[in-house]
């Protein structure tokens, strides 16, 4: 792509990252598209999710006639396999590529190979650490900052903090806790960090949590980057009071805080959406129509507390626990809540 | 001992004081033993006596609790059989050593093969010296690029010297070697060990076998509960006296009598027309209650599989069995050892197909009779003991700790825990493979006692043995294989040596004419 | 039969000895406490402790045939998602049956087909895991734990946890098939020697079918009591139990090619471990050098039991 | 006509796996639209890592073992080439030299663990596997190094791109499109495996899986062989490692990828024909065994969606399916069951 001036089309929907965020132009091509997803590991609801909504995006009447041929296919945590396969599609002449990688680097072959074949290549939530491509996430270090500043607000400047770090070794974990500290640990706070991992699945927040209470006793508030309702699970079975929590934004989770905040269960949970990918692939299809964009483009955090909380709109008792809340992005035109995805593919399989 | 004559030459091996004690047990206790060059050394004694254990100190797989050993007058201790084999000391174990998914060629050559100049192993130069070694013990029928599982036991057996001869051993021991061994592959086998004494090389020989001694050895030395009874030249004792020797009691008329036939004896196992292509070529038989069926004919007729395929271990086998007058199908083991057929199978090989080697003595005697011996869904422990008792006792088994894994009893012991595995069972139709390979003559005296006895309570006994002796001895009637058939059934005084070979080679014998 | 301390678990319960004497050396320096003997705390990791020892105690019953089940960790998931989703008493049922039904797919595999049990598990694993996919896309299943997994996951009586007691039957009933019943005897044969087991009239082909669903069946139960622990089901619940529970059965003194072992060791392995990760956890040790004292911690252990053997050899 | 009966008797799971891949690939080909000589450098870039990890496993397997950590091994080697691999010319080539000796010096570490610990091999690289990714993790705590762009360019193309990166020759026409993958893979085969198996010692892994105690009594030596099988695991393993590194240009410390890679290179192991008991089959069957295990992903993703099959890619149903043909590949074998008339032959 050319690298361009700003400012980029749809700039409700699409932000820039930062001021001095470039924009990319690629030559406009006439639609329909074909478009693949080259997803990584599937066994999870949130993946599981994130390609209903995908489906559901590309079947939208305004989307629909865009689209020649969408092509989803997961390929396991192996990076070679996922590399390949974006290699095999840009060979076999798609137009564009969204992608959430294995790893943070490592793209650079297939970001020649793009460039080389103008395809459009748009990785999202697991984003490369390279502003030689089209990027689409939320602000992993935001997160990291929203939780201490408001951890800070509910707990006061001192005390013993619960920290539940994600999968060890990945880039969203090592930014969500850096940014975390840095303002934990600046001057005239005095807080004493205990820190544990609980790799983002409830199971393993559970018992280390679990852990960490019987053996550090009392915590004055808890930030648990994923899993999140394994660790309130955790403080509820060890009968530990309820602290202030910040955390992901798992169904399960928000239903907890309607259900206990009044007895101190305040709770903070900002997510990371599965909607992303519909907003990566609105993304790819403005780029192919010769649209201007952020080379980074910035989705807004989707984050309630325990005073915004409410059924039927940013969670839902009905539905299972695992589900991720956040999933509309209005200014986008992606409105595919979550109930929807489900309740329609269920008609789909029929 | 009588050894004065020999002092003349110094001794090739010389073990002096030599001790082995597995835990408790005393393998061998203070021995002195001597071999001399350019001769057939035979060592002799019964199960358990301590032979593979003399030989496995030789050859650097065990190490000896006490004593000293030399080799042509230096002191020697081996801490592997690759060390012994270094100085030149080869060894055929009772158990083959060999590799059953190399090929023939690999077994070979295994440690010492013909390498190019790069130093890698040159095939073709490889396969011209299996050749070569096979063509030596008569085995040219043998493709050296065969994988060694393809080929019959006898054969590996032919393959394993092949292989011992290509090492070119100073002092080379056969623990039992021959024991699958046909009589014409025997035949070649002495007339190789009579050229390589002529050579000059040490040659030790173990084997239950007495007129192998005989024809073989130039001295002997009997072993009787680990330690050493006496050496000997040829013919200095009768055979009746080593006999005694060995056993250290009397010793006469090894195969119990024959019981006297009025009539035909009720069938209890008939087998009509019985066809597994394409080994077994429509093959009729029947044993009758009281009787021992013997199977003759040379290795590898299809006895072994018409064994399997009577106790339900092959598949697509057709013809009619009938036990006991009724018609049944077997299609496993399970289903053969049920009350109604009550068949047991005394297999091959005692190692892995007898035995569960690792696990006690005790668990061993009752694993295949357990669905007698539960009540409701537990095993019902006194009467489990309770019959282990009596099986130890009836079959003589000389075990110090039932509780103890059965790997460490000696081979006879051993069958003697296989059959009574099968004993338990209330088997009355008994087939037998095979049963004394590599047992002592008091052990076998044991067994063909216990067969007759057997048969006078009344079961049916068939039963193949590579042994004419036994076939004579212990047979009411011998069935003949050649080729999958039953070529001829010899009765009564038709049993002879002469008949046995005429028809193993599908030739008339001498009471055809008749 | 003796009531002689193998090898193996005597060593074991020499580690178990030290972690907790190194985990309350740790605590009374950073906090004065003697936490890591204190019995709410040992309560706790006997609780978790549950999870993994059912799970193992499964896996004991294939590796004692010289088998291998790599599909426990999506068995226990799948029986847990499948339960729930049908919920209430008959997805407990539901659960147990998805438990069998697995384990006689395996059973066929390995003792039919005779496909290498490595792999076959390891295809239905990654079978397991496309349906629970399926299951999930398609049909936003319930996924909440039923009372009965509430009941034996995360309840306790008297402080003690319903998942020990759950625990402590299913090692009764194994303890009970592999010293008293014909079962448990085959399938040490079976471990020892097949074609032995096969010629002494064992169907071997039934008993190696009921060892894998024995196993399955003790995944499925684990999937029933975790999921009750985590008030839910989810994807990936077992990944956590696999290698594990291979270590726990081998740490116990099972040996990993068959035929030998007792179910006794099996337990210390699992306390062993258990407590060896909470350690490592509470120590806020990095995953560095987590991975790395897990690692040696094994490695000594077995050196430790081997040299002990070479020695009474 | 003996000498080729021999040979196919001997083959049989080489073969299988040659014509599994053949059908599996021939689909792939028959519906990708564009398949050509850069769809097959794509297809080798994928797949090259996997088949050294199988051919690691491969050699475990040999000795009647198996080895938890060739993919914690790969990783290990991958991060610590990041590191010692970036830079130009000569320290690259020494990097590589560095992490090939790595991974060997791992493999050897293995061995010794199990030869003198005696220590079953899966339960001795089970934990060696949780040190190795426990290192992988302390050199590159997050993922991370830069490796020179062209040189990771250059070295996973074709013999085209490698001259003209550097400047080393120009278009050299059909040739020059060969892929590189290939070459080092048969780099790798020529110089390294195919001397290891006709050697006493590569002879004496294959004995040692055949049948461990004759082996001894034959005087095999038993301890060098194991150890030299293992040390070729941990250097295979090296070599995937070190092509993971120029193919992604970074060092990265991850666990699961680690561990999918462990289980599928048993896969890989398994339909290559080589006996999970050890003694018989070799690398040249993981090559193909690999080739399948990928050749079924890659058909996903050219299954035409409104095709009769198109269900089979339906991305939901995707995992499934891909399971189930691995279930049904590493079937395959079965039929030889069937087939079997005296069942004893069932237990060896
Ligand atoms: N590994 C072992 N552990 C314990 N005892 C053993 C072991 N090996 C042999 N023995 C015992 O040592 C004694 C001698 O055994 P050995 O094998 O030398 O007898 P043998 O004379 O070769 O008998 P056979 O003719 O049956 O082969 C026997 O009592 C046997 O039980
Ligand atoms: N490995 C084994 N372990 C236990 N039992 C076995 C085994 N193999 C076979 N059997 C028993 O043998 C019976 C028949 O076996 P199988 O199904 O293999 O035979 P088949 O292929 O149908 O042959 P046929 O056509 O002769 O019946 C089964 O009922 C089973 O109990
Ligand atoms: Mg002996
Ligand atoms: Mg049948």
């Amino acid at each position: 792509p050319e690298v361009v001036e700003g400012p980029g089309f749809m700039p409700e929907c699409f932000a820039p990252w930062s001021a001095d965020t470039k924009y990319f132009q690629w030559e406009a091509k006439e639609p329909p598209y074909k478009i693949a997803l080259v997803n990584g590991f599937v066994g999870n609801i949130w993946r599981i999710q994130m390609i209903q909504t995908a489906k559901a995006f590309a079947e939208q009447d305004e989307i629909a006639p865009l689209i020649e041929e969408f092509k989803i296919v997961s390929t396991g945590t192996d990076a070679a396999a996922q590399l390949g396969a974006i290699e095999d599609f840009i060979n076999q002449g798609y137009d564009a590529i969204i992608t959430i990688a294995v790893s943070p680097t490592g793209f650079d072959r297939v970001i020649r190979l793009a460039d080389r074949n103008n395809v459009v290549l748009v990785p999202f939530d697991n984003v490369l650490d390279t502003d030689k491509v089209m990027m689409v996430n939320e602000d992993q270090r935001a997160m990291g900052e929203m939780s201490a500043n408001w951890l800070i607000e509910h707990v006061g400047n001192s005390g013993k903090i619960l920290e539940v770090r994600g999968v060890p070794g990945n880039s969203v974990d090592r930014d969500r806790h850096e940014a975390f500290r840095e303002i934990m640990e600046a001057d005239g706070n005095d807080f004493e960090i205990i820190e544990v991992v609980g790799n983002w699945a409830p199971g393993d927040s559970q018992k280390v949590t679990a852990d960490a209470i019987s053996v550090h006793g009392q915590f004055d508030g808890i930030y648990t980057q994923g899993g999140t309702n394994g660790s309130v699970q955790a403080l509820m079975d060890a009968g530990h009071p309820f602290v202030p929590v910040a955390g992901e934004a798992e169904n399960g989770y928000r239903k907890q805080i309607a259900k206990h905040s009044d007895e101190g269960l305040k709770g903070l949970s900002f997510g990371q959406s599965p909607g992303l990918v519909a907003i990566s692939m609105k993304a790819a299809i403005e780029a192919l129509q010769g649209n201007k964009l952020p080379q980074l483009i910035s989705v807004p955090v989707p984050v309630v507390d325990y005073t915004s909380i409410k059924d039927g709109e940013n969670f839902w008792s009905e539905l299972p626990d695992d589900f991720f809340t956040p999933n509309e992005f209005p200014p986008c035109g992606v409105n595919i809540t979550a109930p929807e995805i489900m309740a329609k593919t269920k008609d789909d399989v029929k | 001992m009588e050894d004065g004559a020999m002092a003349a030459e110094p001794a090739y091996l010389e073990m002096r004081g030599i001790s082995k004690n597995y835990g408790g047990v005393h393998a061998l206790t203070d021995v002195d033993f001597a071999a001399r060059r350019g001769s057939i050394h035979a060592v002799l004694g019964e199960n358990g006596a301590g032979k593979s254990t003399l030989i496995k100190i030789v050859s650097g797989v065990v190490a000896p609790t006490r004593g000293t050993m030399s080799l042509d007058g230096a002191p020697a201790t081996f801490g592997s059989p690759l060390e012994a084999n270094a100085a030149g000391i080869v060894c055929i174990f009772q158990e083959l050593s060999l590799m059953p998914d190399l090929s023939v060629a690999d077994n070979i050559s295994i440690t010492d093969p013909p390498r190019n100049r790069l130093g890698l192993i040159d095939t073709r130069a490889q396969r011209r010296r299996a050749e070569e070694l096979l063509a030596r013990v008569g085995c040219e029928d043998i493709d050296p690029r065969e994988r060694l599982k393809n080929l019959p036991l006898s054969r590996r057996q032919m393959v394993e010297i092949a292989k011992a001869l290509g090492r070119n051993p100073k002092l080379l021991i056969l623990d039992e070697a021959t024991s699958a061994l046909t009589s014409a592959d025997v035949k070649k086998v002495y007339s190789i060990l009579h050229a390589l004494r002529e050579e000059g090389l040490c040659l030790l020989y173990i084997s239950h076998r007495m007129h192998e001694i005989e024809e073989l050895a130039d001295t002997a030395s009997v072993f009787r509960n680990g330690r050493h009874i006496a050496t000997f030249a040829k013919g200095a004792h009768s055979d009746d006296e080593i006999v005694q020797m060995m056993i250290g009691r009397d010793w006469s008329n090894v195969f119990p009598k024959k019981p006297e036939r009025t009539a035909a004896p009720e069938p209890a196992l008939e087998v009509s027309n019985l066809n597994w292509a394409p080994t077994l070529k429509r093959l009729s038989l029947s044993v009758g209650k009281g009787e021992i069926v013997g199977i003759g004919g040379l290795d590898g007729q299809g006895q072994r599989e018409l064994l399997l395929a009577l106790f339900g271990v092959l598949r697509g086998v057709s013809g009619s069995i009938k036990v006991n007058g009724a018609p049944v199908a077997i299609g496993s083991p399970a289903a053969a050892k049920r009350p109604e057929n009550a068949i047991a199978l005394i297999p091959e090989d005692r190692k892995t197909e007898g035995l569960l080697l690792p696990m006690s003595v005790a668990e061993n005697i009752t694993i295949a009779a357990l669905p007698w011996l539960t009540k409701g869904l537990v095993i019902d422990r006194s009467a489990e003991a309770e019959k282990i008792r009596e099986m130890v006792a009836r079959m003589q088994i000389k075990v110090g700790d039932l509780d103890a894994p059965v790997a460490t009893l000696s081979g006879g012991n051993q069958q003697k825990v296989v059959i009574a595995k099968w004993l338990l069972t209330g088997a009355r139709i008994i087939l037998l493979n095979d049963p004394t390979r590599g047992i002592d003559v008091g052990t076998k005296q044991e067994i063909y006692q216990l067969l007759r006895s057997l048969a006078a309570e009344g079961a049916a006994i068939l039963f193949y043995t590579t042994d004419y002796d036994e076939l004579i001895g212990c047979c009411d009637r011998v069935l003949i294989l050649y080729d999958g058939a039953i070529v001829r059934e010899l009765a009564g005084t038709e049993i002879t040596e002469t008949n046995i070979v005429a028809s193993s080679l599908n030739l008339p014998g001498e009471g055809a004419a008749a | 039969m003796s009531l002689r301390i193998e090898p193996p678990i005597l060593i074991g319960l020499v580690f178990i000895a030290l972690i907790l004497a190194t985990g309350t050396a740790y605590t009374m320096v950073t906090q004065g406490t003697a936490t890591f003997i204190s019995p709410p705390y040992l309560l706790q990791q006997l609780h978790f402790g549950a999870f993994l020892g059912i799970t193992a105690a499964g896996m004991m019953m294939v590796i004692l045939l010289g088998h291998i089940d790599l599909s426990v960790p999506w068995t226990l998931a799948a029986s847990a998602m499948v339960g729930t989703a049908v919920g209430g008493v008959a997805g407990d049922f539901t659960a147990l049956g998805v438990g069998l039904a697995v384990g006689l797919i395996n059973g066929i595999g390995v003792a039919v087909l005779r496909v290498p049990s490595m792999i076959f598990t390891l295809g239905v694993n990654t079978v397991l895991l496309g349906l629970m996919v399926m299951l999930t896309g398609g049909f936003a299943p319930q996924n909440a734990a039923t009372p009965l997994m509430t009941f034996l996951g995360s309840l306790r009586t008297y402080g003690v946890p319903h998942s020990v007691v759950v625990w402590a039957l299913v090692s009764a009933s194994l303890i009970f098939v592999l010293n008293r019943t014909p079962l448990g005897r085959y399938m040490y044969a079976i471990g020892n020697e097949e074609a032995a087991a096969y010629l002494s009239g064992v169907r071997t082909r039934l008993v190696i079918i009921a060892a894998f669903m024995i196993c399955s069946l003790c995944a499925a139960v684990a999937g029933l009591c975790l999921a009750g622990y985590s008030a839910r089901a989810f994807q990936a619940m077992g990944d956590q139990y696999l290698l594990p529970s291979i270590a726990a059965v081998v740490l116990g003194g099972t040996n990993i090619l068959g035929g030998q072992g007792k179910y006794s060791g099996t337990v210390v392995g699992v306390v062993l471990i258990v407590l060896l990760q909470s350690m490592l956890s509470v120590m806020q040790m990095d995953e560095a050098y987590r991975q790395m004292i897990y690692g040696a911690v094994i490695i000594l252990m077995l050196l430790i039991y081997s040299r002990g053997r070479a020695q009474t050899a | 006509m003996k000498t080729l009966r021999l040979i196919l008797t001997q083959n049989l799971g080489l073969i299988l796996a040659v014509v599994l891949f053949v059908a599996l690939y021939s689909i792939y080909v028959a519906l990708h639209p564009n398949w050509g000589l850069n769809v097959v450098l794509q297809n080798g870039n994928e797949t090259l890592a996997l088949i050294f990890v199988g051919m690691a496993q491969t050699m475990a397997v040999l000795v009647g073992g198996l080895d938890l950590s060739v993919g914690p091994l790969m990783t290990l080697t991958n991060c610590f080439g990041s590191h010692v691999m970036a830079g130009t010319g000569g320290s690259v080539v020494a990097g590589v030299v560095a992490c090939l000796a790595l991974g060997s010096a791992c493999g050897c570490l293995n061995g010794c663990i199990i030869v003198y610990g005696r220590i079953q091999p899966i339960i001795a690289t089970l934990a060696t596997g949780a040190i190795y990714i426990g290192l992988a993790l302390l050199l590159r705590p997050t993922p991370g190094g830069a490796i020179d762009g062209d040189l990771a360019w250059a070295f996973t193309n074709d013999i085209n791109e490698l001259g003209m990166t550097y400047g080393w020759w120009g278009d050299l026409g059909l040739f020059g499109k060969i892929p590189a993958q290939p070459i080092f893979l048969a780099l790798v085969v020529v110089l390294v495996w195919a001397p290891f198996k006709r050697s006493a010692t590569g002879r004496g892994a294959y004995a040692i899986g055949s049948n461990a105690h004759a082996a001894y009594m034959s005087g095999v030596r038993i301890d060098r062989s194991k150890i030299a099988a293992f040390t070729l695991a941990g250097f295979f393993a090296a070599c995937a490692g070190v092509y993971l590194t120029m193919q992604m240009g970074s060092g990265n410390a991850d666990a699961p990828q680690a561990a999918e890679y462990t289980l599928r290179s048993i896969a890989t192991v398994v339909i290559g024909g080589t006996s999970l008991y050890g003694g018989s089959g070799g690398v040249i069957g993981t090559i193909f065994g690999a080739l399948v295990l990928r050749s079924i992903s890659f058909i996903f993703r050219v299954v035409p969606g409104d095709s009769t099959f198109g269900f089979v890619a339906s991305p939901l149903l995707q995992p499934f399916f891909e399971g189930l043909i691995l279930l049904f590949a590493v079937s395959l074998g079965a039929a030889r069951v069937f087939r079997v008339r005296n069942r004893l032959s069932l237990f060896t």
